[in-house]
């Protein structure tokens, strides 16, 4: 009988990690190339996304792709009092329209227009203007509003460790 | 010659019965039916089913909770188990699932399920709770009359079996600068949380198995990460990539859904803990008591950080607490259920729990509770809950 | 409107999609599909299923085990838990069931299955094992080529939950004269055995939950009597009525089925205990090893007089042991699940585990338990298991 | 918060014990009225047990109801190796039958009919004439050839208690 160590993974190929490979980290890396501007995406938008996220990014039943946190005036169901416009990360927008969205039928879009979707998104924000490129680029250089405002519990009030308490003597 | 060949001919058998069975059932005079090959509840009990949640109105997003006040004991059987489905239940065939892991390590290496299923596993009894559980009393300004499994339904526990991460993040081998996982799964959403490397390393498991038997697809079949204490979210189902990081990559959930938003509008991200909490299933919300006399008080406890040291319950609104007998075996980071005997003498009631765990954490009461978050942000909400027994034995949700 | 009104529309959504997305399986680009209110199992595992037996061809007794091959960890799902049913299921309401105690009492008393329900209630995690269970390996002079399931699944685990029956024969108050309970079931054959009022004052339980809900008409909904450790047959299904006499009521199976015949053809009556006993799982009979390399061997130890001590493990036939992880909680009249890490080295090796009690009670080898029993006993048959694994991997039983 | 003392059980009335007192004890306790003789069993038997359990209580699908342990010419299943012929009480044959047999139609028969059954096949074991009246009394009264041969490993093993072996310290 021996100790336990297990060799039975077989060897993933870097064409095969290249083609699972859709997260985008919020430094930009792995965005993809491609671009897409704020114009262009309104109208990707009014065609795939409207329906459900409502004009604008508001009042639909999905969540509210703009705005400040808290209730809206339209509606006070506690999941949209959050949204997109209080995100800490932009490159978030990207990565999860990419691989999720429109709802009903997920990875249809081209990287192209997820850029112009994201960059019609930031527009409805008011961080960037309707003419500007999104892309891998400019894309890493938003910086969201509550950027500053977010913090990560698990560094800043676990210090980063599994458990900050001491197990108690037994 | 079988049986079934002769029952025809015999059940036309004599009438000439004696008195001493005219009282007896019809159940007891018919011989019964055979077994089923995969056996189900009874039909009298077919009003126990998941509480089923609209969420965005959307056909996609599924959520259904457990009835816990149905149940007893501290497992919940599979069919039972809470689901949240941001993108519904895919349909996956084992032969058609690997597990990969990539990133900062040395060698990329991917697992069919096969392969893991002959892997070294561990069996361990958990709970999952949903961050979102007992939302409803957080924002509901007036207690809302509800079940308990209406308001506290997003937590189960179960035996959980699987392969320990800790084998397979060695087989690759994680660089000098790997701190964090993101794990990815196999639905239509692609779901992705960030894992600190230490968790992974500590306890968390590709759990294969639960309560015995291999994983539903509405748990995650061919198999899902349970990183044991941790917001039900992070037990990403369907898993079938890891990417080793330096930095976690921000996925949607946790920008806004699984981030909590303080009273001061901070965005918190990464609590990953299900904190020290308790819930009175019996009796509780809707349920009637017949009449003033001898019950038992019962619920559940439990911490995401480790066992359940003592938990008091009051039967005077929170003036007096007594403590309630601990049933074990008391696991960590498992439901571990209390009961306390108790007189009602037909007055107005009202009845709480308070639980504390190893490492000394407490509930909050709702108001403490209250103070710290924005006014809509409901996740991770661990206070004190308590339910009214009226005069006539009405129990409902109460608010202290 | 609700996202089912748009689903029709957008599907037919661009086409324009990336070249990432190509090797991507389809139920990542399809949604799943929402949540059953009561869940089932993978389709993909619909070959997991009790395995039935015929007992003298009659259509009525009905006896199906338990797939323990196919499982792991320590609780089996209600719905594989092995069963053995005299006279079938029957289709109790429970508005037609009383639990009533009389005999040598002070006050005869009746309890309703609601009123139990509000009773004081204990949980705990037990075994149940047919007396009959591992028969073919005593009764078969060599080996049959069988699965686990089929020769040992006569075996599972559940979390009980119900009513200590201390407290319900401390009601009726007992004569002094009174020594046994006659336990009768609601099914068509009044099932009957006779049970020491020590034993019932110690653990025993009257069932109203099996992992969490309700138990189900094949466990006895509404009720079944919970004896830890005892052989199955003595947990009486749709218990209904208990009569407590000076002396045991000698029922049918008490004279033949669960009695054991000693070498000597002595009927031995009233032998309880399911004594200590483990068995492999994982390799077991019928499985294929694709490899030699790495494995677990895995599998489960209990005993009916208390905890598991220690288990054993050889794959030389016995030659050197060596001892396996017993994987916590390691609880009284429980399975406890064992495993050992092993390299397969591609030659013929005969697995075998011995298990001790707390109480240091010991396997007998297949020979000594044997000579114990005249040749057609096969009650209660504890003797240490073996598989074969030949050099192409196929794994088989084996007699050491 | 109480010590655990219940008492929600509702008096069970001597009528409604009577009526579900069917359990026959070896001392011949509860052993109804009525009375039959294997003359009469055996046409009994004939027509409702005859197809199971075969002539003579041999040779059928269902148990054997006559004959001494072990397997019999006919068959090695190890479920036939046993006998009703060896069964320690009779009390408990007229016990079964009366609550369990026909099996496909149970609790049909009177109590003669009873007595008359067990009366056959306690005259199939040759323990009794075939003209021999069976009742509360003579039932009672009839000792079992396996009588001796049988022990209560409970009491003789286990010195009726639950654990012989003292547990362990700890
Ligand atoms: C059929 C309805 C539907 C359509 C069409 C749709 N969405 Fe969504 N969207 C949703 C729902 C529901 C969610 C919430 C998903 C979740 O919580 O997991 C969502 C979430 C999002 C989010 C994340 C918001 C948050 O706070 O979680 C973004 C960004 C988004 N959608 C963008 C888009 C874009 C861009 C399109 C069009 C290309 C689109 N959506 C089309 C329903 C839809
Ligand atoms: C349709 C088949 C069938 C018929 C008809 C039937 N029996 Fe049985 N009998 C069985 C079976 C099967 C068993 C075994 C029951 C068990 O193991 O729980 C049995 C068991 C018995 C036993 C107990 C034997 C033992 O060793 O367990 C007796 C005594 C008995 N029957 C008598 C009778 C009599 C008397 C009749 C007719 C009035 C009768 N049976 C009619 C099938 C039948
Ligand atoms: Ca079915
Ligand atoms: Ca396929
Ligand atoms: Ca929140
Ligand atoms: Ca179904
Ligand atoms: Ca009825
Ligand atoms: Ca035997
Ligand atoms: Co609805
Ligand atoms: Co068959």
């Amino acid at each position: 009988f021996d100790e336990i160590q297990t060799n039975s993974g077989k060897t993933l190929e870097q064409k095969e990690i290249d083609s699972w490979s859709i997260t985008v980290y919020p430094n930009g890396r792995n965005l993809p190339e491609g671009s897409g501007n704020a114009l262009q995406g309104e109208r990707i938008y009014q065609d795939k996304c409207l329906m459900c996220h409502g004009p604008n990014g508001e009042q639909g039943v999905a969540p509210r792709l703009a705005g400040e946190l808290g209730y809206p005036e339209w509606s006070n169901h506690p999941l949209l009092a959050l949204t997109v416009g209080a995100w800490p990360h932009a490159t978030s927008i990207f990565d999860y329209i990419r691989r999720a969205m429109p709802h009903q039928s997920p990875k249809t879009l081209s990287n192209s227009d997820v850029y112009a979707l994201t960059a019609y998104i930031l527009s409805l924000n008011d961080l960037i203007e309707k003419s500007t490129e999104m892309n891998r680029e400019t894309l890493s250089n938003i910086v969201m509003p509550y950027k500053t405002k977010s913090y990560n519990a698990w560094e800043v009030e676990e210090q980063g460790r599994l458990n900050v308490i001491e197990p108690p003597q037994e | 010659a079988t049986f079934l060949s002769v029952l025809a001919a015999s059940s036309a058998s004599s009438a000439a019965q004696t008195d001493v069975f005219d009282d007896h059932p019809k159940h007891m005079k018919i011989p019964g039916v055979a077994s089923e090959l995969y056996g189900e509840p009874s039909k009298y009990e077919s009003h126990v089913k998941r509480l089923p949640e609209h969420v965005y109105g959307s056909s996609i997003i599924t959520a259904a909770f457990t009835p816990i006040d149905q149940l007893n004991g501290i497992i919940t059987p599979a069919g039972l188990h809470f689901v949240v489905h941001h993108n519904g239940i895919p349909d996956i065939e084992p032969s058609d699932h690997e597990f990969k892991i990539h990133g900062l390590v040395h060698k990329p290496l991917k697992w069919s399920v096969e392969s893991l299923l002959n892997y070294p596993m561990v069996s361990r009894v958990h709970f999952l709770e949903c961050a979102g559980n007992s939302g409803p009393n957080v924002i509901a300004d007036a207690p809302m009359d509800m079940t308990c499994g209406q308001i506290h339904g997003q937590i189960s526990g179960s035996l959980w079996t699987g392969v320990p991460l800790k084998y397979l993040l060695d087989e690759v081998g994680i660089k000098p600068n790997g701190k964090w996982a993101m794990c990815e799964g196999a639905d239509s959403g692609n779901h992705v949380r960030n894992i600190p490397l230490q968790k992974l390393y500590d306890d968390a498991i590709i759990a294969l198995y639960q309560n015995g038997e291999r994983i539903r697809p509405d748990q995650g079949y061919p198999m899902r990460l349970f990183v044991p204490g941790y917001e039900g979210n992070m037990n990403v189902k369907w898993l079938h990539r890891m990417e080793i990081s330096d930095i976690p990559s921000q996925s949607k959930d946790e920008q806004s859904l699984y981030a909590d938003i303080t009273a001061d509008e901070r965005v918190k991200q990464y609590s990953f803990n299900m904190e020290v909490k308790s819930v009175i299933t019996k009796p509780s919300g809707k349920q009637q008591l017949p009449m003033s006399g001898f019950y038992e008080i019962s619920g559940f406890a439990w911490s995401g950080r480790g066992k359940v040291q003592k938990v008091e319950v009051s039967a005077d609104g929170g003036k007096t607490w007594a403590l309630a007998h601990l049933e074990g075996p008391i696991m960590s980071k498992s439901l571990t259920r209390f009961t306390i005997p108790w007189r009602w003498n037909g007055q107005k009631a009202i009845i709480l729990s308070r639980a504390m765990d190893e490492y000394g954490n407490t509930q909050p009461t709702r108001q403490e509770w209250v103070s710290r978050y924005a006014r809509y942000s409901h996740g991770h909400n661990n206070s004190i809950n308590a339910w009214l027994v009226s005069n006539n034995g009405r129990v409902s949700n109460f608010y202290v």
